[in-house]
């Protein structure tokens, strides 16, 4: 199968060799019984059927067997999930948060990836959260995957144990890109994943005080947000509007019910980030796009805007 | 060639077989409501607190008042069907119309319950009930579901017993064949068992 | 064969005139056996509207990016596809088409206790069936949710979910009719001497069948109330943001789901058992056990839905005590393969295409089954709960196992419904093309789900490619299959002579009755001396 | 009713019946308006349950019929009291 790259990949793959193992026996002696009976016992070569109303001692022993098989395999099962219950106390702790259709993670010290990055051979524990529907994060070379439900958090935890990049993908199925709500994980050697980290955190601090591109800062909360999922820079149509030539264009919009043409300008773009469903854009669905009061500070609303009047 | 009887109406009638037929019947509809307890049970366990505080809203003297006009018409049902077996007549047909008067007397109460709480701004999609706190948003709105939904198995049950009262009238129901009142009284019966378990899960615990 | 038609004075079922004459005959019937027919056809369109959706689907599939549809398109596809052959096809399936036709003539007697609420129920069917395809064209546009709703995105989406849900419920209780209907007869209709260790074993999983309807059929009724009232009043039960528990709608849905796993296999299941001895010309192998194990599967299928719910985030007690159970409702099945298998032993067995589904059956049911154990188990179904490979468990188990049943069905008892016979040759060369298309459309979704393909994918990274083109491949050749059978099959509704009444030599009473069986099944209820595996 | 002999109950028995509902009633009231803590929810449905009980056996004549009646009814409830157990694995040790 897939190799593996967790903690948790000998328990699940043992459980997967116990139970195929055990099904391929069955399965290849009973298809060979009915073959075999078929052939030598066909109206050729057996005119006369001998009558057999049954007997007990067999009809208990082919109780007795599988169930005895079956409780190993619960067995194997449990033992390969049950150290997937409770994470160690000393893990590290990241926030992942999926949203329509997204990965954010959000790291002890304040830094936001959309991939998720991890130490290797330690201990981490994702804190999962949803703000709108179900979806579910699944890495199968580490053998994990759990749902996140909104108004609920679900936890996950495991110990990447090779270098390298694994799929991470959304198994619930949440609408339209649920396809395409597809990330990776990199599991980096420590000293490397310590040097990232930190980096990282200079990095947030250095933006703040010197200059840089205008709208460099934006466009990196648009792609870590999960805007462009929604929102094509390209001028093409998704579930939401583009953003390509969106600042100062004229738009139509339907607020209560009643359509008026607005002006695309900070105030309102602002307002459609923080409640999305005020004025909602002619043409598309009411309630698609979540508030992001929550996860977007003033501050960075405004480096989007400096974003948005980039694209041209 | 003489025999192009269509079996089922030459079936011989089978009074059993309908009365196996309603008690299958009211197993579903009592698995109807029982979904609706475990949501109750499930959201009830999970929000205690707010559980409490909403179900003092709802006026017991008004809960108690419809528990006992349910039971009095579950009782007159019953003495029907004895009167019928009893070949009195004019007593069954006394004692329907008086559990279509209960039932309507009960229908009316709840009128009068819902239209409170209604003029309260509480209905379903109201903006009251929609900026509730969770708990007694769940509450109400398995109040106003549950309640609604055994409204309607009133309305229904009350449409059978006209249904049978008439035939009674006509004879069609008579003391050699009743099924069709016994399944109705059966109905009305169950009706009354759900309401026992609504009345103290919505107005009494706390 | 000549003499039968002067021999039986009475006109045939397809024949007799009633009231009204022509279609309207058999719209205003209340003869179980016109009522089979009804559901026979309409669920064939059903079902072959489902299979078109499962090839283009399978086209979409064929390699990454699109190529025939956009992904809201496969979404409401998928959603459709999943309706139709649940809820359309299968759940009512062999009970609804084979059970009417024959449980009456299986057990003696001349209808069911109830025509005509048998015919309300036919009603129900189609008017569930045309609600669900309103709603492709109505409101927003066709669902994209899921045949599991599920909450909160089922709130959420803009598409036409109530009116899909509307009839979903309404075909809930087309089934809960049916299942009435059914154990009424079974308790009340029985002709003389035939006890309940006399049944045929079809009978009996009939009755488990129709205490599943009533019994799980109800929650999901109510749940779908509930989905519908958060719609359309805005009282919130599901939605997280008014307090509501979208895990507690997946116990609600899964609470009905996955007893009806067992609604769609145990009649299955009995068609098998029928076949088997009658061409093996030996009497059951272990009745007894073959009945107890339907009952202990229609009673543990009750508690076990939780694992499809292994990732949801319950408990992980609960999550154990599901695994536990699961893997108890394993046993039952076993026992029923192993007195299949034993039935054949030392038979003298009559190599005919019924037999042969049979065969097919069995080992597809097997593979479909023991994946069933994968998922079933804790940690690997938390590695490939919800990707192809669940994919591949239910088609292998609900296809193969409901689907084979269905169509070996078919050609067992078709000469006793048409009094045709068809081409046996043919209908072997359709059967092997359809099992090699069969198992080369669904195995690989094994492997794709091991490597970790997510379910409900529109799209697809390039690794999985290979074995998406081989799936395709087979869907190309099971429709090939599946159009010979077909082909044969309405082919030798137009052949001239008659089959004879007893073409297998079958043992059980709807064999002893003229093809096709009269209006009133018997001129005279039989009396019953013996077992119903009775050879000598 | 050609089988089964009907038993037929007498407008007394019912009115007794009656009597005992509403007095049963009247003591879930009461029990439910004095503080009871989680006793209060155990009450009330133990006399719910007890109600339940008397209606079917004298209102719906089961404890008249034939025994096939009471072990289909048995049976449903306890499939259904089984179903909430097992509902409550989960909510129980979340
Ligand atoms: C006809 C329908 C049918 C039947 C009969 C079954 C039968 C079984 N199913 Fe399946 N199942 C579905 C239809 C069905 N299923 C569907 C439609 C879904 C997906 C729903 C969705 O999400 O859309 C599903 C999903 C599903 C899941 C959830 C997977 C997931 O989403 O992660 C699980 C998990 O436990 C499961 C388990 C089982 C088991 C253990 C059986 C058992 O009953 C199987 C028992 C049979 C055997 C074991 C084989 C025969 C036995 C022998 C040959 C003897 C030897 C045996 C031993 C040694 C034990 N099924
Ligand atoms: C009985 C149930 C049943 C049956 C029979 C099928 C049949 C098929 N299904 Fe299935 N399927 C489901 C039940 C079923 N399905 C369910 C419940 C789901 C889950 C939905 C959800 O996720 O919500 C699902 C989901 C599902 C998916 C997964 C979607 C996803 O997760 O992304 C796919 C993907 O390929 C698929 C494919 C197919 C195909 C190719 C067939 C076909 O059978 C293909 C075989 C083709 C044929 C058998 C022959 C066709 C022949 C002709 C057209 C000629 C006719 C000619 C004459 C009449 C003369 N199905
Ligand atoms: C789930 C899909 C989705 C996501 C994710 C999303 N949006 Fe939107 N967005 C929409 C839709 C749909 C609309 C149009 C309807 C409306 O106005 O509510 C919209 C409208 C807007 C508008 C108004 C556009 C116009 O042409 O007037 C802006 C600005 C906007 N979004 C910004 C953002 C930003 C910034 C983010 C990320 C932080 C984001 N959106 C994430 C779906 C989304
Ligand atoms: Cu997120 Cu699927
Ligand atoms: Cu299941």
């Amino acid at each position: 199968m897939y190799s593996g790259a967790s903690n948790f990949v000998s328990g699940t793959d043992d459980a997967f060799v116990v139970i195929i193992g055990i099904s391929v026996i069955f399965l290849v002696g009973i298809t060979a019984a009915m073959l075999w009976f078929t052939y030598r016992y066909s109206k050729k070569r057996n005119p006369v059927a001998t009558q057999i109303h049954g007997s007990n001692t067999l009809e208990i022993i082919w109780t007795v067997i599988p169930t005895i098989l079956v409780l190993g395999m619960f067995y194997y099962g449990w033992a390969g999930y049950q150290p997937m219950i409770k994470a160690p106390d000393d893990a590290m702790n990241i926030k992942a948060t999926a949203r329509m259709w997204s990965w954010l993670f959000e790291y002890e010290n304040g830094i936001k990836t959309d991939t998720l990055y991890i130490p290797k051979d330690k201990a981490v524990t994702l804190d999962m959260v949803s703000p709108d529907v179900i979806h579910s994060l699944y890495i199968p070379a580490f053998r994990v995957k759990e749902d996140i439900v909104p108004g609920k958090e679900n936890k996950m935890w495991f110990i990447g144990t090779k270098e390298g990049s694994y799929e991470l993908f959304c198994t619930e199925y949440c609408g339209l890109s649920h396809s395409y709500m597809f990330t990776e994980v990199k599991v980096m050697p420590v000293d490397e994943f310590n040097a990232w980290y930190t980096r990282m955190a200079d990095n947030a601090v250095q933006d703040s005080t010197k200059p840089v591109v205008p709208g460099a800062k934006g466009k990196q909360l648009v792609q870590v947000n999960g805007c462009i999922a929604c929102h094509s820079l390209d001028g093409s149509k998704l579930i939401g509007p583009t953003f390509r030539g969106v600042y100062g264009h004229n738009v139509v919009v339907v607020t209560d019910g009643k359509e008026r043409e607005i002006t695309v300008d900070d105030e309102y773009i602002k307002r459609s980030i923080y409640e999305p469903n005020a004025d909602v854009v002619k043409g598309y669905i009411q309630g698609q796009m979540i508030s992001y009061k929550e996860q977007l500070s003033d501050d960075e609303v405004a480096e989007i805007i400096e974003y948005l009047k980039t694209l041209k | 060639m003489e025999t192009t009887i269509n079996p089922s109406v030459d079936l011989h009638r089978d009074d059993t077989a309908s009365k196996i037929g309603m008690w299958l019947f009211i197993f579903t509809e009592i698995l109807l409501f029982g979904g609706l307890f475990i949501v109750y049970s499930v959201y009830r366990f999970r929000n205690p607190v707010a559980f409490h505080l909403a179900h003092q809203e709802l006026s017991v003297t008004m809960g108690f008042i419809n528990t006992v006009i349910l039971l009095i018409s579950s009782a007159t049902v019953a003495i029907a069907i004895t009167a019928m077996q009893k070949h009195n007549k004019k007593l069954t047909m006394i004692m329907l119309g008086l559990t279509l008067l209960l039932a309507l007397v009960f229908m009316i109460n709840k009128y009068f319950e819902w239209g409170a709480k209604f003029e309260h701004g509480m209905y379903p999609g109201s903006e009251l009930m929609a900026n509730l706190g969770h708990g007694d948003m769940l509450f109400f709105s398995l109040y106003f579901f549950m309640t609604g939904l055994h409204g309607v198995h009133i309305i229904i049950g009350m449409v059978l017993l006209t249904i049978t009262l008439i035939k009674v009238k006509s004879g069609a129901v008579n003391a050699g064949k009743y099924q069709l009142l016994e399944n109705s009284g059966l109905y009305w019966h169950l009706v009354d068992l759900i309401w026992i378990f609504l009345f103290p899960l919505f107005y009494l615990i706390h | 064969m000549a003499e039968q038609t002067i021999h039986h004075q009475e006109p045939n079922y397809l024949e007799y005139q009633g009231k009204y004459k022509g279609l309207a005959g058999w719209l205003t019937t209340t003869d179980h056996k016109r009522i089979g027919l009804l559901y026979f056809y309409s669920m064939m369109t059903f079902f072959l509207s489902g299979v078109v959706m499962g090839l283009l689907m399978k086209y979409e599939l064929i390699a990454p990016g699109e190529q025939i549809m956009g992904a809201q398109t496969y979404n409401g596809l998928f959603t459709l596809h999943g309706l139709t052959m649940i809820f359309l096809f299968v759940i009512p399936g062999v009970a609804a088409v084979y059970g009417n036709f024959f449980l009456p003539i299986l057990i003696g007697a001349k209808d069911v206790a109830f025509p005509r609420l048998n015919l309300a129920s036919w009603y129900l069917y189609i008017i569930g069936a045309i609600v669900v395809l309103i709603s492709q064209f109505m409101g927003d546009g066709p669902p994209d949710t899921g045949w599991t709703f599920y909450a909160p995105y089922s709130l959420k989406t803009n598409t036409n979910v109530v009116a899909a849900v509307t009839g979903a419920f309404i075909l809930g209780f087309s089934s809960i009719l049916t299942g009435l209907n059914f154990i009424v007869t079974m308790h009340r209709m029985r002709a003389p001497g035939m006890g309940w260790m006399r049944m045929p074993l079809f009978c009996w999983t009939l009755y488990g069948t129709g205490w599943i309807q009533l019994l799980a059929t109800p929650i999901i009724g109510i749940t779908f109330l509930m989905v519908m009232a958060e719609r359309l009043l805005g009282i919130g039960f599901f939605d997280p943001t008014i307090g509501g528990d979208p895990i507690l709608y997946q116990h609600l849905f899964w609470i009905y789901s996955h007893p009806a796993v067992y609604i769609m296999i145990l009649p299955a299941m009995g068609v098998i058992t029928e076949i088997i001895p009658t061409f093996a010309r030996k009497t059951i192998f272990g009745y007894t056990a073959i009945i107890i194990s339907s009952m202990a599967i229609a009673f543990v299928g009750y508690f076990v839905w939780g694992h499809h719910m292994f990732t949801s985030g319950m408990s992980s007690t609960s999550r154990w005590v599901f695994s536990l159970l699961t893997f108890l409702v394993a046993i039952p099945s076993a026992i029923k393969v192993f007195n299949w298998t034993a039935t054949m032993y030392k038979g003298s067995i009559n190599i005919q295409p019924p037999f042969l589904w049979a065969i097919a059956f069995i080992f597809v049911f097997m593979i479909g089954g023991f994946s069933g154990l994968v998922v079933g188990s804790l940690a690997t179904d938390i590695h490939v709960h919800d990707t192809a490979f669940v994919v591949a468990h239910f088609h292998y188990i609900v296809f193969g196992g409901t689907g084979f049943a269905f169509f070996g069905a078919l050609h067992y008892w078709y000469p006793k419904m048409f009094a045709k016979m068809y081409n046996i040759r043919v209908a072997n060369i359709g059967l092997l093309i359809f099992f090699i298309g069969f198992n080369l459309l669904y195995f690989p979704m094994f492997y794709l789900g091991l490597m970790g393909m997510p379910r409900r994918y529109y799209d697809y990274i390039p690794m999985f490619e290979p074995a998406n083109l081989l799936s395709t491949i087979g869907s190309w050749i099971m429709a090939i299959g599946l159009t010979v059978i077909l082909v044969n099959l309405s082919r030798a509704r137009k052949m001239t002579g008659k089959a004879v009444d007893d073409p297998w030599d079958g043992k059980t009473l709807e064999w002893q009755i003229q093809s096709p069986p009269t209006v009133e099944n018997f001129e005279e209820i039989p009396t019953v001396t013996t077992g119903p595996y009775d050879y000598k | 009713m050609s089988e089964e002999k009907t038993h037929v109950v007498s407008i007394k028995t019912h009115l007794l019946v009656l009597f005992t509902l509403i007095i049963l009633t009247v003591i879930t009231v009461l029990i439910t308006s004095i503080e009871l803590g989680p006793y209060n929810t155990a009450a009330a449905l133990v006399i719910a349950t007890a109600k339940a009980l008397v209606v079917l056996l004298y209102f719906m004549h089961l404890r008249f019929d034939e025994p096939i009646y009471r072990i289909m009814f048995g049976l449903v409830i306890a499939i259904f009291v089984a179903v909430i157990i097992v509902t409550f694995f989960d909510y129980l040790y979340r």
